[in-house]
This record gives C-alpha cells, structure tokens and sequence, in this order.
C-alpha cells in the first residue's frame, strides 16, 4: 500500500468547511493507496459542480471539463490509452442531468471506467436547485412549491441498463465508501458509486443525520448477481437505504472486446506501412 | 477536348449511383478525369434521383449545365430532364415506355429485356445500360468489362460474368442500332498513355487524409453528409490497425470522446454536419480552453436545422468562425477537391497538435459525396508534425506545468501516463499548473496565451490559389466551388472578360497576403453557396476589401460554371 | 367513432413500399378515430428519421423539430396547453440515444404525453447504423464486427424510471397495435408505447418473420401494477418477446399537479393587474 | 454633487451582499441613486469576495476606481484592499483585528461584540456595520432602521427589532468615536424630495420586463449568471397567475421546450450563460427555419468554456449573431441597465412575436447581478403586440397555411387547436403547407422568407443613445458599459477631449442611420469587455466603419470610467 500523502495536491480547497466532499477526498485517496496506483497512472476525468473539483485537490492526472461531460471524455480517454486507470468524478446534476444520455451509453458500452458521483440531492455549486435525485417535494429556489418530478433512482437505471457494477456509498462513513471505491477501481468493466453526500449549505433536509438514520449495508443474504433482486434493492429508499454493492456481472470490458486494443494501448500503435498503399489501391 | 456530360436518373432505389459509379471507374482507368455529382432526395426508396457524370481530358471538378447522354430509368426522368440537355443530346431509356417525341433524341434500349436474357435477371439492367453508354461514347467495350469485374468481385464470378454479358448486351444492341447516330458523344482523343489516376469521393478523401495522417480515433454520430467519412474509417479498422471508430450517443459524447482520446495522446477527430456540429459548440470551446488539438470535419448541407439533408450549401462558414464561446483560436481549412480534402486533413492534424487548439474542415455535401478522379496522391506530402507533444519530461527542468506560458502560446504537452508527471487540464481559467485561479493577472496571461496562437497560424495560413486569366475581375471562392469558378473565369474569357478565379482552401485565418493580392484586380465578385454571402463578409471584415458583387446560390443544387457566368453578366 | 379517412393528409409519403411504418400510419389513425379526437384538437412532436415523417401523412397538427428532441418540444406544447391531445413520435435512435436525456427526464416528469417509438433496432433514414436497441453482434456501416454495446431495453428504463404507462405493440399486427395506441393515448400521465417495426431495407436480421415468431400477447396472469415483475418482463427478449402493456402506475399527471394550470390552459391566462402592481413594490 | 462608494470585503459567507442590499435600499429609498456590483469567487464559502455600493444624487450605473468607506469583515481585507481607496479613505474593520497602520484612515468597531450585546448573536454584526456606515456618512439612521424592519420582516419582529437595535448601535459607537473625522464621507446634499425611486438587479429587471410583457413559459436549466432570473420567475409563479417555470434536464431541453410552449401560443422564453447557449445552438436554428417567435436571454461570463463563472465579460457577441447553423432572421438586445432591460424584454417578446424568429437578449454578469436604482419603471411603456397570432380563422380564406408566403416574410400564425384548422411546422425545407420539399424553387422562396424579416427588424431597430459632449471623439459600446462609458465621455471633458459616449442598446441589427450618426466623429473608439474587439468588427462589418482604436478589458472585472480614460490616454 502506498501512502496517501502523496496523493496530496497543492491546490487550495474551495469547499464549504464540513462539506462531506472532503470525506469522499479521503476515501479515494484511501483506496488509490491501497490499490498501489501511482499518481501519473490515474487519470480523472471530472465536470463543472462542486463534486468534480476534487481532483484538484489530489495529485494525478486530471482533465477538468464541461458540465455533464465527465463520461464521455473518460471514454475517450480509456479507449485511447487503456493503460491509464481512469475515474470519472461528478455531482447529480453533472450525471443524472445533464450527463444523463452519457450515463445510459456509458454503462451500456462497459469501458473502463470507474464513476463516482457526489450526489448530494442538489445543485450546490449554482446555490440551490432541484436536482435529479431530490425528493419528491423537496422545496428548492427553482421548485418553490417542491419537486413535482419521480426522483431517479440511479441505481435502478443502472441495473437496468446492465451496469457491470452498481454500488452505494455513504460519504458518513468515508472507510466503508473507501473499501467500495477500491473494489470499483479494481472492477474490470464500468463501475457506478453513487454516494450519499451531505451538502451542510444547501440541504437542509437531506442531513448527514437523515442518512445516518437510514442508511444499512447490505448483507450476505443479498446477492448482487441476481439482477432482478438488485433492481428492487436499487429501488429501496425510505426509511431504509442500502450501501455496498447492489450488483455486478461479469460483462467483459470493452477495451478486451476491441480487436484493435489487443496489441495494446490506440497510443502505442501505428498505421501499417502497407495498410497504406492498399488503401490507395482500391481508388485505382 | 473532351468533355462530355451523362446524367443517370431514376427513383432512389433503382441503381443510378452503380451505373455512374462502373463509368466513372472505368473511364478514370483509361486516363480520363470524371467528376460524378448526386442530387438526391432524402428518402430511401422512390422519389426521383439523378447522378451526373462528367468526364474530360482535363481535371474537372464541377458538373455541367447541360447533358450530352441521359440514362433515364423510369418514365418521369425523360420529361423531367428533357430540358437539362445539349440540343443534340440523346437519351437512353427502357423500351417498355413508349415514347414519341420528335424534338428529342431518343435511344430506347430493352434494358430489362437484355438483362433479363443475358444477365441474372432485369435488375442487370444498369450493366446493360452502361454498355448501351460505352457504345454512344464509341469506346471499346473491353475496360468496361474488366471494371464489372472488379466492382462485382466480391460477389462471386457467377455475379461478375452475368454483368459482364449484361453489358456486352446493351453494348451490342446499341452499336446495331445507334452506331454513328450520335458523333458527338464519342471519346474520340482516347489518352494515349492512361496515368494511374485514382476516384474517390470527397468523403473518402477525408478519411483516407485522416488515415495517413495518423488518425487513431475518431467517435461520430451519423448524419449526412459526414457519415460517409464514419463508414470508411469504420470499415477500415482493422485493416490498417491502431484505429477505433466509435459511434456515440449524440454528438456531444463524440466531441467529447474526441477530446478525450486527444487528452490521451491520440490524434482525434469528430465528423458531422451543420446541426450536430451545433450541439458540438460547447464542445469546441473546451477544446479552446483546455489546449486540446480537436479535429472537426463539418459538411455542410442547407440548413436551418434539418433544410436539405442530402444537398448541398456553404451556409456555415461564420458560425463555423465564431462557433463556442468565448474567445480562442482556431483554423478552418476549406478544400476544394479531393486532392485538397487529403491535404487537409493532414494539415489540420499537424496545425492542432502544434498550435494545441482546434482545427474544423469545412467540406460539404458536393465536396464528400461526388467522386473525383485525382493524380495519384502522396501521402507524405505533408509530413506529420506533433509539436510539442513528447513521453519523455526531463525532471530538471521542474515540475511539468500543462499551461506553461511561452512565446508562442503553446506550452509543453506530455502524454498521460508515460512521464512519471501528473499533468491537470482545465476548463475554468486556470493557472500554469492548470488549476482553477481567479485571479486577474492569471487571466489575462492565460487570454493573451491563447489568442496568441492566432500570429502563428496567420503566418502560416494557406495562401489562395490563383487562376490568372486576367484582372478585370477576381471571382472569388472557397472551398467546393473551386472548379466551377475557375470554369467559370475560362468561360469569361470567351466573352472577352479577363477573370481570374482566387480560390480560397483556408477560410480562417486569411492569408497575411490576401489583400495585397486581391488589391490588384479591378473588381472582386465572390462566388458561394449560401444565401447571404458569408464569405464575401469575412474577407471585408478581415482584409478591408468589400466586394463589388456576390453571386450566390442556395436552392441546395451545386454551383456550376454556367450559373456562375449567367449570374455575372446579370450582375453588369 | 370518427371515420379514420378525416385524418388523410395529402402529402406524398416517402417510405420504401413494404415498411411496416405503413402499417403504424394504419394504427394511429384508428386510435384516434376510436377516440373520437378530431384533427385540430391532438398535436404532433416528432423528430427526425423515418418514423417521425409519420404525422406528415396525418391531417392533424404537427411540429416537426430536430432529431431526438421530440420529448421536450411535446413537454412544452402540453404544458402550455393542456387541452391539446399531445404525441410525440420518433425512431429508437431519435428516442433512446440522440434525445436519450430527455427520454428519461420526460417519464420522471410525467406530463400527459403519448410517445410512440418506431423501434426497427437501426437507423434507417441514415442508411444503416447500429442503434441503441441493436442486438449484440449486430453489423452495421458502422459497426463492421458487430455491435459491443449491451442492447438498451427501453420497458425496462421506462420501468425504473416509473414511467406510468409503459406498453410494447407490434407493427406486424396492427389491429393490437391500435388498442395499445389508443389506451396510451387515453392514459393520463406520460405513456410509453414501443413498436417493433420491420425495417424491411436495412435490417435483415431482425425482419417481420423474426418478431413474428417471437413476439407473444401478455396474459392476465401478468400484473402491470407490480413494478418488480414488469421489470423482468421488460427484460425478456430473445426467443420470446411479450407484447402489450408492461407496466402502469396511476402517478397523477403533471398538469395536474400544477397550481397555475388549475384554472386551464396557460395560454388562456393573463397575468393579474394587481400583481403587476405588487411586483413594483417589492423593489421600493 | 454626492458620489460616495463604499466596498464591503469578506469571506464568502459572511454577507457582504447582505450589508450592501441594505444601504442600498435604505439610500434609494432617500431618493439617492446607489449602484452595487458584487466582485464574487465561484464559491459558497471561503475565498474573497467585494460588493461595492456606489451613491450618487444622479443616476449611476458602473462601479468607482476608488472607494471613500471600507467594509473590511476579515483580516485579508484591509491589506487586499489598501490600495483601492481614495488617499484619505476609511476603513471600518472589527476591533478584533489589531492593526497599526498610519498611512490609513482606520477606523476599528467591535462589530461581533455589539452585535452580540444589542442584537441576537455575533453573526448580527452586518447590521452593527450598516449602522457605523450610516454614522460616518453623517445620515439620519431612522431610513435605516425602517429598511431593516422591511428586509427582516418576514423572519418576525423579534429578529426586526435585534437588527436595528445592533444598527442603533453600530450608528452611535461610531458617532461617538469618529463624529466630524471624515466630513468627505458625509451625504450633505440630503435630497429634499425623495421620488419613488427602485432598486433591481439586472436579473430582476429582464425577469420582470418579461412578466409584464405576458411570458407565460420558461424552461431553463441554472447557470451564473443567468440563474437568477429564473428564480425571479419561479418565487412568482403562483402570486402573477399563468406562469410556469421548468426546470429542464439540460438546455437543449429547455430550449426545445420553450419552443414547443411558443408554437402552443404562450409567451415563451429560456434563459442560459454561454455555455448553455452553445448547447441551443441547435435550437436556435430550429426556431429560424420553423419560425418560431423564442426570446433567449444569454447572460455572458467570461469564457471560453467554464472561464470565470462569476465574473463579466462581453465575449458571446459574435456567437450569438451567428449561432445555429444555416441563416435565419434574428435580432439581439443588448440592454445598458436595468431600465433598459425592462423595454429590452418587452421589445424582444414583441419582435419575436411579430417577426417569428428567434430573439436574444445580451445581457452579462455585470447587468444582471449588479443592483441599480431606476426611476419609477412604466410596465406599459411597450405595450404587448404578438404581431398575427390569431385564435380564429376564417375559411373564406381557404385552408389554413402555416408558411403561407407573403411581403413581409411573416405568414399568419393560428393558435393550435382553438381554430378547427390544423398547422404544419417542419424544420426541413418545407411548402407553404409545411411538408418537407425537396424542390429547388421552394426552397430559393423560403430561404428569401425567413430572411426578408431582416428587413423589418432593420427599419425598426433602436438608435444608439448618443450622450452628446463633442465630436473629438464617439466612445462607442453596447450592453453594460453604457454607464461607464458616458462617465468617461465625461471625465474626458476635463480632459479637454469633447468625447461623446455612444451606446447601443442593440446590437443587430445595427439601427439604418448608424453610419450617418458616427461619421460624424473624428475618431471613433469602441470600448468593449472582450479581447478580440468583436463589437468593432461587427460595426465595421455591417456599416463599413473602421474604428480608430479599441479599449478592451478581458479579465472579468467590470468597466470603470478611470479605466476607460487611462486606456484612451494610452491610446494616444
Ligand atoms: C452547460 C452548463 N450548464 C449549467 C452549468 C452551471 N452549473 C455548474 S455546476 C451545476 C450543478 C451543480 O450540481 P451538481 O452537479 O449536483 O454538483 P454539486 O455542486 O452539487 O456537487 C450547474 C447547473 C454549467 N457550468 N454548464
Ligand atoms: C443532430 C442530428 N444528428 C444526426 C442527424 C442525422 N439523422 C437523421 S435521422 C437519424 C437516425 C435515424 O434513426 P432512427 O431514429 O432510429 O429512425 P428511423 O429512420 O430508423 O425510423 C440520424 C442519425 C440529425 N438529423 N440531427
Ligand atoms: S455547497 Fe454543499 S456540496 Fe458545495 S461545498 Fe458547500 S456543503 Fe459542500
Ligand atoms: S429504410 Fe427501413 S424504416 Fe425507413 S422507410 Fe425504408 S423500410 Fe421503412
Ligand atoms: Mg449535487
Ligand atoms: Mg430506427
């Protein structure tokens, strides 16, 4: 195991004092160490919220990007060097609103990418607004009279879109989404956390306290590779919210399907010499 | 001088792109330049298509007003075209219609009758009817069949040596019957020494440019007239290695993804037309920011938003200028054939890598759907560059920083992964490091860094390309019109108009010379497919130079030299 | 029940002779006539490809956006005026991949929208590329070694997502077809109707005799109330394929939800002399 | 003549805007004209932030170089801001921070420990500061005390009465301690009728102007600085009856939303910064081809991509005239305040709806966050006219024709579902009826259609707002440098440079006399908050002006009149 320190960045942090996001910096710092993955082998791909400054915050690569465009620019990057370990880092709104379309694809298409989304059930970063995963009512400057809308479930999306992995974390308990974070790393294909993310600003009712209330892990009597169990155990929020893997199945990633990544990274290769003069043949 | 034009026309569906296609092919073979346009509606099956095939001793790049030969297919093709011909010129048709018209030319073949008889069945038709061409054109029939042979390969030699008889049928029945009637069609200065000419279409031009120029990735979302570049690359990944064609959610993952992979260290690229290059704006922005080398093909079709999805228009050229926000330099080549598309594609590769900023290639549907014939194409000519692109950091000279200022505005770029260094890339404005700053100082360094590239890739922009016939006049144009204008400015001369044709294969930025060099005609008319002349306001905008006059078209169809010399007489 | 002849647009229509969307053409008119919705009073969104040309051939009122915006230019017509009939209709890749965002924010949503996707697994006006409900394998122009992407089950999202009316037809059978149309049409909230459509120039694999031999009714013995078991319906695919209604959920819709709409349509509001007044005055 | 500024500095957090909301309202309310603009880090805590309170007895509508009174709640802030200040500025500071300095005017107040003993708690200090700056500024503190009670009201009287009993406090610590020490602070020109002045922020004023020109739908999805308008519209939904605000998944939902709730017939707009922008390029151009009337308020921020997300730029102006691909009619509103924004909005509704074509309203961070006082605001100024909406139709006049061709472009528009009549839009080429064409003819009519409205909208754009005080020299600019550039046009005359301060409160299409109007200056100077000079390439461009020089900030800090001397002196 590596130690954490040298994950350490020189960026100044602009998040909120208590804001659960440093919690969350703690635990991916965590499970880089313990998976021994040096700073230059990781790369992050992160999008405009307060979740997607993190990166900032760590030593690795990064590539800091648009609002909502987190994923397919991790894909770009893992088909073009599948070398790289590659992390995906968002808040709800970057990925279930905006990303929402690259979220589906992205599972669908099973690359290797590791997602972690801060979902704190609001906007934070635009000071306030409804988000995807806000509760049904919750009261925000844009839904005054609260949220109309059926609060998306991510984890039921992802099951139904035949996520490779699809796990919760809670941001409370930063060893545990650690442990959760490592495991997503290490999983071969596409790899969802989504975690539960105090915001101490904007959401007052979504509380550290509130989670804490409800949140349990899952057990051993949960299998995660029964699809039909995890979508309803995808499903189960209340008074009972489960963390650690929902599900996993053993989709081989797609970089292992692509004929042309078999010799190795899309970087290290190169046109065959006589790949050209064929080319030019068929014109003839 | 040869110069003979066949239009073949039809419903969607009935093969008229296979005819023009064996012709073209086969006519290129035997040294003569072609230039195949398609003006087709977009449905799948029925409406009514035409293809238009010209070919000359000469390189062509344009169609012509007028046809010498029609191959009509259906009944409507003859009324419809009647008025699209030569005076003398004959029209070619399934004896199944019965038609009496004494003002036209008429040749009925029994196609279906021939194919049916001598071929598999009546949908050889199109084999026995470019035989019934081959015969008009007086041309042996002998490379027509070799080239059957190698389009139908794939599909066997039953499939071959049916088309083969096919054509030999139609051929044979058009010298009984026609041989002699129709003089003017024949090939009569047949090349003495037939050079290895290629056809292509623009599109493959495009792609076969990306290729060699070392693309490794390209990720797109189908939409005409671009998904011909998507489907060539596509279908030659595994052949040449080392490529990944990715077909995205939206245009937004492509730009993305293309962004990504670029990130990486690939060269990358995205292709698409007017409106997916719309959602692509924000996309293209980042580029800016981050300091990414993004290639953007664009073809572009008649908007606004859905317009003609299958013809064509030059009705993006100042969005594709000013597309994104904010403020940060770009280049927009804009080829004129296929030859230039293969330059193109290289150049802009070599100029987004050393200038780290994106690069668009502005073709459009006439460009990347007709087929040209080109000398052979050398793929060194323009040698790859990466700039500053290196796997290797020298550890005493710090700590690597992404956005290090430096004279040019370009900073050191290392590829993830391979240096032991961490490298931060970011959208917001940012420090050298790459983090985000707000500070004011830090911003206005960083806005002078990147708009400094803009010195380094005026210096060395594209300078146009000048056919002087004379300087009464410069008719000026950019991209796909390039032949048709310089056909235009020879047809001029004709006319005892001294017109030079200034062709401009880079819209953005110009040329430092270009208002030196158009200062010196009398008069300056722009030639472009759009309805309110935009490149006439970019050349005003960017050299000082107002154009005395614009000849404009935008009903989709291509230009041609005919419409172009009509338009300047009308202009006085 | 009106005469399904008032709907006779007079534009020529611009399909390959044998599509099953002829036979889609067929249904909707008959769920209409069945509804006794008169032209004027139901609007069209559709996007672009081959299915959303439909309305064109309908004599009803149409906006014809871009392609995968469908949902959200519905979205807007119905709350605006909610005394319209509102339907929007695409192909599976102007629903599920390109407006794939708006496909799930619009069933969280629930406004009284219909949505019927001509879903022939390809995009067939682009001449032939994979789309998101292509089979694994399945080769395209741009797919040449066939497609690695897990096949989006569209019921299945639309189940997670509670999507409340959520049906798959067949356009092999159009008189079924017109049933489900018609009930979706007639649900309140947003409604999911699905359609296996033969794409007989560009999908060889998956062609009328294919669905035919696969696609069965669902019985009685399935509950669409019980989201657990609708999701695995939504799931099956392969040698048998269910038809009818998925999955339903009595979510009340939008419109009804909103404050503002109780009086009636937006466009026949005005805004109030005394708030104008009111306005003013918080400024002071 | 009063012009006072005074900064308040802080953390984020420790409610600057709170203090600056208060003097503002309670100093409008005295009938002084007051003008805050809020310096903020793209943060919720932490960082630095400055709002500077400007008063004046005269309308004013851009920040000081100098400020008279700091704030300072932090440490950081006094020696940050040291340098702002005019040479005998004063700085009010909590007595906590022990500081010896004697170049300034420091003036220490135990604001947390007054706030604690006469109000609820520490964090009441804001108040306490009010009070202090009241005190200096030689005012009477009962305006204060009834501003308090309004702000707080809804938070109950116990709250009310603790803030203006820490304000009382605030205001006699200091008359104690500082009475009489800082007579160039004092608002003697007390003004004897205070008139019914208001205080908005820019945000407020476009929401607002479009709530009383009858905007019935708005789907956005949030962005700084846009952001603030759709809250406006959301806190108001219920209280002004008929208005629905959505909050979209992304923009181009919303957009496309807003579209379909326009062709439905309600007034319907979104609202985005830059980026999201790029996102409805697409949706943009939809609107163009199927002619539908869309208002859009873009509120810039320095780009490109995320840039600076709290700060002000003008760099989107060329990418809004050429947003979307393909050409379409639109206009853009560039409103220089708050009054501006007003009519802005009620003149975008009713071109849109008159010409039925998309219309942008420019606004930027520094419009929109900025609060300005105004005089008395006329809602009916531009009545509501939605131009050939119809809800009946006669059938005398045949079927009804969705793009029926006529003189002026615009065809009659029906409201669907109320007539019996049925409506075609199509965003491809389409006939009168509005199926999709594919015909040459068709097409050349349409395109001259939809762009015939620039005709229109040309000959009824607004004149630029000429503040005459010399030909020497037209200091031009648009949007939100309107104030700043006249104060300079100003602060030149003491200069001996008769500069006059040339506004446009739109920026396309530029008004028909616009030519005539600067030919007449010598010199013409565009002053403008980007690093490309896009303003200037505009008017020359569309007027053939070449101006003389260009004054640019680019580092997201708002204009000033001082900075627009300093430059033009550079000029030279
Ligand atoms: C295209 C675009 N639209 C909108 C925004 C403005 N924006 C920035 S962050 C954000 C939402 C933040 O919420 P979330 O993603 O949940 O992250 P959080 O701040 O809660 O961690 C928005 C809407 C943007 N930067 N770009
Ligand atoms: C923004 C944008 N991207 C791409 C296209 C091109 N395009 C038109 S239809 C289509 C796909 C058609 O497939 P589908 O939606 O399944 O409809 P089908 O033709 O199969 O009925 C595409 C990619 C477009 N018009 N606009
Ligand atoms: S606003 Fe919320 S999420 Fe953002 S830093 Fe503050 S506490 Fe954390
Ligand atoms: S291409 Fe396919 S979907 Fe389109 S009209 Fe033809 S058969 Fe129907
Ligand atoms: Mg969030
Ligand atoms: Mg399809």
């Amino acid at each position: 195991m590596l130690d954490p320190e040298i994950y350490k960045s020189d960026d100044e942090v602009a998040w909120c004092p208590g804001c659960y996001n440093f919690a969350i910096l703690r635990a991916v710092k965590q499970a880089l160490a313990e998976l021994d993955i040096a700073p230059h082998q990781v790369m992050f791909s992160s999008g405009i919220g307060q979740a997607p400054k993190l990166p900032h915050y760590l030593k690795c690569n990064l590539f800091n990007g648009l609002h909502g465009r987190t994923l397919p620019v991790a894909t770009g990057l893992k088909l073009a060097n599948h070398a790289l370990h590659v992390i995906a880092e968002g808040g709800d709104g970057d990925g279930y609103a905006e990303g929402g379309n690259h979220f589906v694809h992205a599972m669908r298409r099973n690359a290797g990418v590791t997602y972690l989304v801060h979902d704190n059930q609001i906007y934070g970063l635009t000071k306030g607004q409804t988000s995807p995963t806000s509760d049904l009512g919750f009261v925000t400057a844009t839904t005054p009279y609260g949220s109309y809308n059926a609060p998306e479930h991510p984890l039921a999306l992802a099951v139904a879109c035949d996520c490779s992995f699809v796990a919760r974390g809670f941001a409370g308990d930063a060893e545990h989404l650690a442990g959760l974070i490592a495991r997503a790393i290490a999983h071969p294909g596409f790899a969802l956390v989504d975690i539960l993310q105090p915001c101490v600003t904007f959401n007052q009712v979504n509380t550290y306290q509130w989670y804490k209330q409800r949140v349990y892990q899952l057990g051993s009597d949960h299998d995660p590779a029964d699809r039909a169990a995890a979508f309803v155990k995808a499903m189960e929020w209340g008074d009972r919210i489960p963390v650690g893997v929902i599900y996993t199945n053993d989709r081989p990633p797609l970089e292992s399907l692509l004929p042309q990544l078999a010799k190795g990274p899309l970087i290290d290769q190169d046109i065959d010499g006589g790949a050209r003069e064929d080319l030019l043949a068929r014109f003839r | 001088m040869v110069d003979l034009s066949i239009i073949v026309a039809g419903a969607a569906g009935q093969g008229m792109q296979t005819i023009s296609a064996i012709l073209a092919k086969a006519l290129t073979r035997q040294g003569y330049y072609v230039h195949c346009s398609h003006d087709l509606m977009s449905r799948i099956r029925g409406g009514h298509n035409v293809t238009a095939v010209r070919i000359s001793d000469r390189p062509v790049g344009a169609p012509a007003e007028r046809a010498n030969i029609l191959v009509a297919l259906d009944r409507d093709s003859i009324d419809l075209h009647a008025g699209d011909m030569v005076p003398d010129g004959v029209m070619v048709f399934d004896d199944k219609y019965k038609i009496q018209n004494e003002k036209l030319n008429l040749f009925p073949v029994p196609l279906e009758q021939l194919a049916a008889e001598h071929g598999r069945d009546k949908r050889m038709a199109n084999a026995v009817a470019c035989g019934a061409v081959f015969s008009l054109m007086s041309y042996d029939v002998d490379p027509l069949a070799d080239t059957l042979g190698d389009i139908f390969s794939a599909k066997g030699d039953p499939v071959v040596e049916a088309n083969i008889r096919a054509a030999r049928a139609g051929y044979g029945f058009a010298e009984r019957e026609f041989r002699g009637v129709c003089p003017y069609c024949t090939l009569h200065e047949q090349r003495a020494q037939p050079q290895r000419l290629l056809l292509l279409t623009g599109s493959e031009a495009i792609a076969y440019g990306a290729l060699v120029s070392g693309v490794r990735f390209l990720s797109a979302y189908p939409m005409s007239p671009a998904t011909a570049v998507m489907e060539y690359l596509a279908a030659r990944q595994r052949e040449v290695g080392g490529l990944l064609v990715e077909q995205a959610e939206d245009e937004i993952a492509a730009v993305n993804m293309a962004i990504g992979a670029a990130v990486a260290g690939a060269r990358a690229m995205t292709c698409t037309s007017g409106g997916g290059f719309a959602l692509m704006a924000e996309g293209l922005s980042l580029a800016g920011m981050t300091e990414v080398p993004l290639v953007v093909y664009v073809a572009q079709r008649p908007g606004p938003a859905t317009g003609f999805p299958t013809r064509t228009e030059q009705g993006d050229l100042l969005f594709a200028l000013h597309a994104g926000h904010g403020e940060f330099a770009r280049a927009i080549l804009c080829p004129g054939d296929a030859a230039e598309a293969v330059d193109a594609m290289a150049r802009a590769f070599n100029l987004a890598d050393r200038y780290q900023t994106p690069v668009i290639v502005l073709g459009d549907q006439q460009l990347g759907d007709c087929h040209w014939t080109v000398d052979t194409l050398d793929a060194g000519r323009v040698p790859i560059d990466r700039g500053k692109l290196r796997d290797t950091w020298d550890r005493s000279q710090g700590e690597y920083r992404r956005y290090q200022l430096s004279p040019d505005g370009v900073s050191p770029r290392l590829v993830p992964g391979k240096t032991g260094q961490v490298q931060y890339w970011d959208s917001d404005e940012h420090s050298e490091e790459g983090h985000i700053t707000e500070s004011a100082d830090v911003r206005r360094q960083m806005v002078a860094k990147r708009l400094h590239k803009m010195k380094g890739l005026a210096a060395e922009a594209l300078s146009p390309a000048v056919h002087d016939r004379g300087d009464d006049v410069a008719l000026v144009g950019f991209g796909s019109s390039k032949h048709a204008v310089r056909e235009a400015a020879d047809a001029l001369a004709g006319r005892g108009v001294k017109a030079s044709a200034v062709h401009f294969a880079q819209a953005y930025p110009l040329h430092p010379d270009t208002a030196g060099l158009l200062g010196e005609s009398l008069k300056v008319v722009v030639v472009e497919q759009n309805a309110t002349g935009q490149f006439a306001r970019l050349l005003h905008s960017e050299t000082g130079i107002r154009p005395h006059g614009s000849i404009l078209r935008f009903d989709g169809r291509p230009l041609t030299a005919q419409y172009i010399v009509d338009q300047y007489v009308a202009l006085g």
